[in-house]
């Protein structure tokens, strides 16, 4: 039942997150926008067109884009967003879920490989790269939310913060979120990592992998990545605010928990949104230095989980 | 509505005024029109100038690159009936004659209003 | 003021300690790296004014306004005068040791500083010597900006740096060196930075620029 | 005589049969008839492992076979992990040498002698219980291996040279081995492993430190561990790839069983604190080597040669588990030692299972096309579906991504490494942080390095003629790949199956209960928090996948796909030379790490003649040289030859000197005499 709910709500919501982040930047930037449906017309219409099978491509091609909606989907349905009691809880570990999501990232890097453009070569590249340095970042921030608690189960540690709530305010958490967020910024292909409006393929990471998509694969494509932004923020708002997620099935608990969901998300990407009109993409060569940030950063964390009290 | 932009040979007068059209002033992107990097994603052609016999080829090659149901719009004179252009060396035509045409916007160049309305009959908004 | 809640306090005015002293390195802008140092002297200053509440005594709170005034105030404010007067200089460009290498020294030396630190924690273990290690990382990651800058206001910084760690082990080891003590300190770092200042108009009245390995031409 | 037994000198037997028949049979059935020997003792070797791994324990002794010691045998539990594995190996490649060999000219009476013999050598090793009979299996692996690693030396130059730095650093191993064994058994009544666990109390820290360390610079080199690892990259990529597989799976594994048996069986270093130096060293090389490796191979383009590196990388992250065993035992938190061994062995397993796929794999590319270097391969998918589905499998398996195997291992060890940080003082608090952070870095490393192997390599368009025309490989070949890849998934899927057993050799060797339980099919850690269900996790994904693929089905209307050209940006058709090669995709990781790695690169222009603003040609140029090997290996190796210039000037060629020579060392010896007398 749990599963379900979190599967419905992450699945019909983030469009609309990706559509509200679209709608105040255009508001920002003194536009009026497109209204925050507009992600969902465009998946409705881009199911509608005809799909279209390149030459030269194989089956790596064809499946990637729902081996990237079935990772989140299964991320979406484990990690404890609206409730804490998951079916899922041996899947709901935080290495699985980093691994899970790395998963469709590969599949898409493979797919941009497989179809033979110098573009999706490019994409792919960048990429790789990407995620070999964030690996560690993630990891060690992981590590630095799991020390307090002893466990790296989400359910753990989100309980865990719930029955004390100290624990968000201490240097660990902080420089941890710091860390996280960072990577968060590189794992879904935001400013100033990746820029996901470009229209210009030299700039361009993700967008260059899926340059040969269309119709329903590319509804896909930008489903799943709307969803993994999604998940990321849910996994950010919960990991450090979790407060509202139910713990028991009463239907009340749960409805209050949906909502408590809905805005904590909302709001992280508002401020994301916010903060990408303020910035500006950085060099690809300049990302390494962000990441060994972040790194360092999570590396502290570690550091004050243990020798800080 | 997502739209890609081909100059197939223009002066750059009309593709000033699309910049303007997709701009804060006009933005045509409130009725749900975006312009894309790859005509895979793209719904429809937003076709500018007279099309080179350089431009024939890949022009067509664009038109076949993008999934169907699509569109063509023809932007400017030139695009129209060649415009000023007709009948000068290296011109292989007007738009119509490499691709079928939907929507034909008049002006040399045409005003932003006029092609964030071509847009609006795109997108029905 | 809850034993509890004194240790949390204090355990996050040292993390802001520590991610300043790392935003330092991380930054190319002089401009951003001053308003950082200002940042942690309001650090330094909040973890000495907990001090100040849970001892209660009023000599360190006294201290704890004078490093407020001097860390946070005079001292980013003289760096900024002199950045203004440095003309185009205004990004430590190509430091000895890149970013990326700096940042990991960085974290190696804040486990060392964890390491050498730990007697002196396992004298008594209270809050305060427990965020020892982090004034130690402090004073080594600004020993560490002070060798690799290669602008002298940066390795200004760099000093200031070293100094704000020192002060802060001072504080949390002995909790109170008195007040005498910190005023010659800040007294003595005040002379330091106004000396260097002087230097430094000198040497770019003298070569135009300040990048510090010009000065080997000096040598030979 | 038990069925540890039985199976164990069936499988001995029959190797020496197919050895023999190898020698005699003629040439047309001579690799099918070796290959299922193979097989046969391996599949027995298997039976004897489990077994073994089960608790029977079998030994053997036969003091006559040789002078002084005699032939001491004996099974154990640790052992048998370390036979299973060989055996195991040894099953699909056999069946894949089948046809391998045969194609490839490997059917000469020599190779087909040797290769049972050294599968035999590999699985005498990890039951061998005296110093005198160990030393003798290693040898003789040695021997054998090199003699298969030269196997092609006629076809390529190369090939000699591998063999010659294969030859020199392993018996350099063996001698430090030796040493090793040698001031141990000293200290003991007679040269049985019983008699040295006796002993091992009894030693000075200084001489067990000394023990360690001298057979951990042999078994080190033989894993091929940073900054022992020179000949591994040079051997693997030139050995026939079957051989490789049999190398990289199974032999370097051995040298971890030496570094386990004498650690912590043998030396007992799990139980005195004083040890605790041991296991830093040994986890502090275990990261290097499994960063280093995987960063060479994810900036490599030779196929063969990236998977030796990561080989490497591999045992690196074996010993970074038995590193951190090593510590929490030595400082007294047991539960978390076998964890941690449990990672490694179950890690181990993995690797040999994956290696093989690999291994195999790359070897029926190298047999279709005849190219090694990534930039020169591609577009396999259309030519060889079978070997490209065999590379993806082992590919997913390798970047430690669910469903893979390596996943469930790599999992396990990050556990123990988390839950280690409270456990034991400062040491653990600065390197627990330190060694998750490499694991992470070599995990992240790892993804982009078969995202390359596999995309670059397999899929996209044929970069050469050779790959545009490469034509599947025999049954045979396929059906060994089968076996492995049989493996592969099922260590993926249901690692709930062996893990217990392996969990509790490794929760013995350290003198701890079982680390993790079973239930249903969950991994569940016993003493810390921890739970992982690697099962639950595949049938997830796949049911997300079918529901993704209802949907599709469900809300597109338009179902018929249209063909189309790719998207070329409207210029002509896009040719190989515009796809990225290997080259290419490693650049930027090869500029963040340049620090590390030190590519050397020059592009030279040459222009038109009419015009310099004309570019008629651009030339670009990369070479990765090793960077330990150049500041470790060459000074050693200038030294030498200098030696050996110096020593030539004594040998003029005149009889008379060599004469004189004697003579002089007889007069030198009586005077020594009479001055001593």
């Amino acid at each position: 039942m749990g599963i379900l709910l979190q599967l419905l709500i992450v699945v019909g919501l983030s469009p609309l997150l990706t559509g509200m982040m679209r709608q105040i930047r255009a508001r920002l930037e003194g536009r009026a926008g497109a209204g925050i449906g507009q992600p969902w017309r465009d998946l409705r219409k881009l199911m509608r067109k005809r799909p279209i099978a390149p030459h030269g491509t194989t089956e790596v091609f064809r499946i990637a884009p729902l081996v990237l909606v079935a990772t989140c989907l299964v991320v979406a349905a484990a990690a404890p967003f609206v409730t804490t009691a998951s079916v899922l809880d041996p899947v709901a570990d935080l290495f699985a879920v980093v691994a899970l999501l790395t998963l469709g990232t590969v599949a898409l890097a493979l797919a941009g490989i497989d179809t033979g453009t110098a573009f999706g070569g490019m994409g792919a590249s960048r990429e790789a790269t990407i995620i070999a340095l964030v690996e560690p970042t993630l990891l060690v921030a992981i590590f630095a939310l799991s020390v307090p608690v002893g466990s790296t189960n989400l359910g753990a540690i989100v309980t865990s913060t719930l029955n004390d709530p100290a624990q968000v305010f201490s240097p660990v958490s902080l420089l941890a979120a710091v860390a996280l967020i960072v990577v968060i910024v590189a794992e879904t292909g935001r400013l100033p990592v990746d820029n996901p409006s470009t229209h210009l393929e030299l700039t361009m990471v993700h967008e260059a992998m899926v340059l040969e998509y269309s119709g329903p694969d590319l509804a896909m494509v930008e489903l799943a990545s709307s969803m993994r932004l999604t998940v990321f923020l849910g996994l950010l708002a919960n990991l450090f605010l979790p407060w509202g997620i139910a713990t028991t099935g009463q239907p009340l608990l749960v409805a209050a928990a949906v909502l408590a969901f809905v805005v904590k998300v909302a709001l992280l990407g508002a401020c994301l949104a916010v903060g990408e009109v303020f910035l500006a993409k950085l060099r690809l060569f300049r990302v390494p230095e962000l990441l060994a940030g972040s790194f360092v950063l999570g590396l502290l964390a570690v550091g004050a989980s243990f020798f800080l009290a | 509505m997502q739209i890609r932009h081909v100059d197939a040979g223009s002066c750059n007068g009309c593709e000033v005024e699309i910049g303007a059209a997709f701009g804060p002033v006009y933005d045509a992107e409130r009725y749900g029109a975006r312009l894309v990097a790859s005509p895979r994603h793209a719904d429809a052609l937003l076709v500018t100038g007279v099309v080179t016999r350089n431009m024939a080829a890949p022009l067509r090659r664009t038109f076949e690159a993008v999934p169907d149901p699509k569109l063509v719009v023809a932007v400017g004179d030139c695009a129209r009936n060649c415009g000023v252009f007709a009948g000068a060396y290296g011109v292989a035509g007007a738009v119509r004659d490499v691709v079928p045409v939907d929507l034909e916007v008049p002006g040399c160049p045409p005003r932003p209003e006029a092609i964030v309305d071509a847009v609006r009959k795109l997108t029905g908004r | 003021m809850s034993e509890a809640l004194y240790g949390q306090l204090l355990n996050i005015a040292a993390g802001a300690l520590l991610l300043t002293a790392v935003l330092i390195l991380w930054r190319r802008e002089l401009a951003s790296i001053i308003d950082v140092f200002a940042l942690q002297g309001l650090a330094l200053a909040t973890l000495v004014g907990l001090i100040a509440l849970q001892e209660g005594s009023a000599e360190l709170a006294v201290v704890a306004v004078g490093v407020l005034v001097l860390r946070a105030g005079v001292l980013p404010w003289l760096l900024r005068r002199a950045l203004a007067g440095a003309g185009q200089t205004r990004r430590e460009t190509r430091p000895l040791v890149n970013v990326v290498s700096s940042l990991l020294a960085a974290a190696a030396l804040t486990l060392l500083a964890y390491a050498v630190s730990q007697p002196l924690v396992a004298l008594d273990p209270s809050p305060a010597t427990h965020a020892i290690p982090v004034g130690m990382a402090v004073v080594l990651i600004g020993f560490f900006v002070l060798v690799t800058r290669r602008l002298a206001l940066s390795q200004l910084v760099g000093f200031l740096l070293m100094d704000n760690g020192i002060t802060a082990v001072g504080f949390l080891t002995t909790a109170g060196i008195g007040v005498i003590v910190e005023l010659g300190i800040s007294l003595d770092v005040l002379l330091v930075v106004l000396v260097l200042q002087i230097l430094k108009t000198r040497i770019r009245e003298a070569f135009g620029d300040t990048d510090i390995d010009d000065l080997r031409e000096l040598h030979d | 005589m038990n069925l540890v037994l039985g199976a164990l000198l069936t499988a001995l037997a029959v190797g020496a049969l197919s050895a023999v028949a190898g020698l005699f049979l003629p040439r047309d059935v001579r690799p099918a008839v070796v290959g299922v020997g193979v097989a046969v003792s391996g599949a027995s070797a298997v039976v004897a492992g489990a077994a073994a791994m089960t608790g029977q324990a079998a030994a053997l002794v036969l003091p006559d076979l040789l002078p002084l010691a005699g032939v001491l045998v004996t099974v154990d539990a640790l052992g048998g992990v370390f036979l299973a594995v060989t055996g195991g190996v040894a099953v699909a490649v056999g069946i894949y040498g089948i046809g391998y060999c045969r194609q490839h000219g490997l059917d000469a009476r020599g190779v087909q002698a040797v290769l049972p013999l050294f599968v035999a050598a590999m699985m005498l090793v990890p039951v061998a219980a005296s110093v005198g009979t160990f030393l003798l299996c290693w040898e003789l692996m040695a021997l054998t291996s090199l003699l298969l690693v030269i196997a092609e030396h006629r076809s390529r130059p190369a090939v000699a040279q591998a063999g010659r730095w294969y030859a020199v650093m392993t018996h350099l191993g063996m001698v430090a081995i030796l040493i090793g064994l040698l001031v141990f058994a000293a200290h003991a009544v007679d040269g049985s492993f019983a008699a040295l666990r006796l002993a091992a109390p009894g030693l000075s820290p200084a001489v067990a430190g000394l023990v360690f360390v001298a057979t951990g610079i042999g078994f080190g080199s033989k894993a091929g561990i940073v900054p022992l690892h020179a000949w591994l990259p040079r051997a693997h990529p030139e050995a026939p790839s079957n051989v490789s597989a049999l190398m990289s799976a199974a032999m370097v594994n051995l040298g971890v069983y030496g570094i386990v048996r004498v650690g912590f069986d043998l030396l007992g270093g799990a139980r005195d604190g004083a040890a605790g130096w041991w296991w830093l060293l040994v986890l502090g090389l275990g990261a290097v080597s499994a960063i280093y490796g995987i960063l060479q191979a994810a900036i490599g383009t030779n196929l063969k040669r990236l998977l030796g590196y990561s080989t490497t990388e591999n045992m690196g992250l074996v010993l970074v588990g038995v590193g951190a065993a090593g510590m929490f035992a030595t400082s007294g938190d047991v539960t978390l030692a076998g964890l941690a061994m449990a990672a490694a062995l179950l890690h181990l397993v993995n690797h040999a299972a994956f290696k093989t796929l690999l291994f195999q794999s790359a070897g029926s590319v190298l047999a279709a096309t005849g190219r090694r270097d990534l930039d020169d391969l591609g577009g396999l998918r259309a030519g060889m579906p079978g070997t490209t589905a065999a590379f993806g499998l082992g590919a997913l398996a390798a970047s430690a991504l669910p469903p893979g195997a390596a996943f469930v291992s790599e999992w396990l060890l990050l556990q123990a490494l988390i839950h280690g940080l409270p456990a034991a003082g400062v040491s653990a608090a600065i390197v627990m942080p330190l060694a998750v952070a490499a694991v992470a870095l070599t995990a992240g490393l790892a993804v982009a390095t078969f995202v390359k192997a596999f995309g670059i390599g397999f899929l996209a368009r044929p970069r050469s003629p050779q790959a545009e025309h490469a034509t599947e490989s025999p049954a045979s070949m396929l059906a060994g790949m089968g076996i492995a890849a049989a493996a592969c998934i099922g260590l993926a899927v249901l690692p709930t199956l062996v893990l217990p057993t392996i969990g509790a050799v490794a929760g013995a060797s350290v003198g701890a209960t079982d680390p993790v339980q079973i239930d249903g099919m969950t991994i569940r850690l016993v003493g810390v928090a921890g739970a992982l269900s690697p099962l639950m996790l595949t049938i997830a994904l796949v049911v997300g996948l079918v529901a993704a693929l209802a949907g599709v089905r469900v809300l597109a209307t338009r179902r018929a796909a249209r063909a189309a050209r790719l998207w070329d940006c409207g210029a002509g058709p896009l040719s190989a030379r515009m796809e990225y090669t290997a080259t290419s995709f490693a650049e930027p990781l090869q500029r963040v790490f340049d620090d590390v790695v030190r590519a050397e690169q020059d592009v030279d222009v040459t222009h038109h003649d009419e015009s310099r603003y004309l570019v008629q040609l651009v030339e670009y140029r990369r070479r990765v040289p090793d960077r330990i090997e150049r500041k470790l290996y060459e000074p050693v190796l200038a030294v030498m030859a200098a030696w050996g210039r110096a020593g030539r000037r004594l040998a003029p060629g005149s009889v008379h000197r060599y004469l004189g020579y004697g003579f002089y060392a007889l007069c030198g010896l009586l005077i020594v005499l009479v001055v001593t007398r």
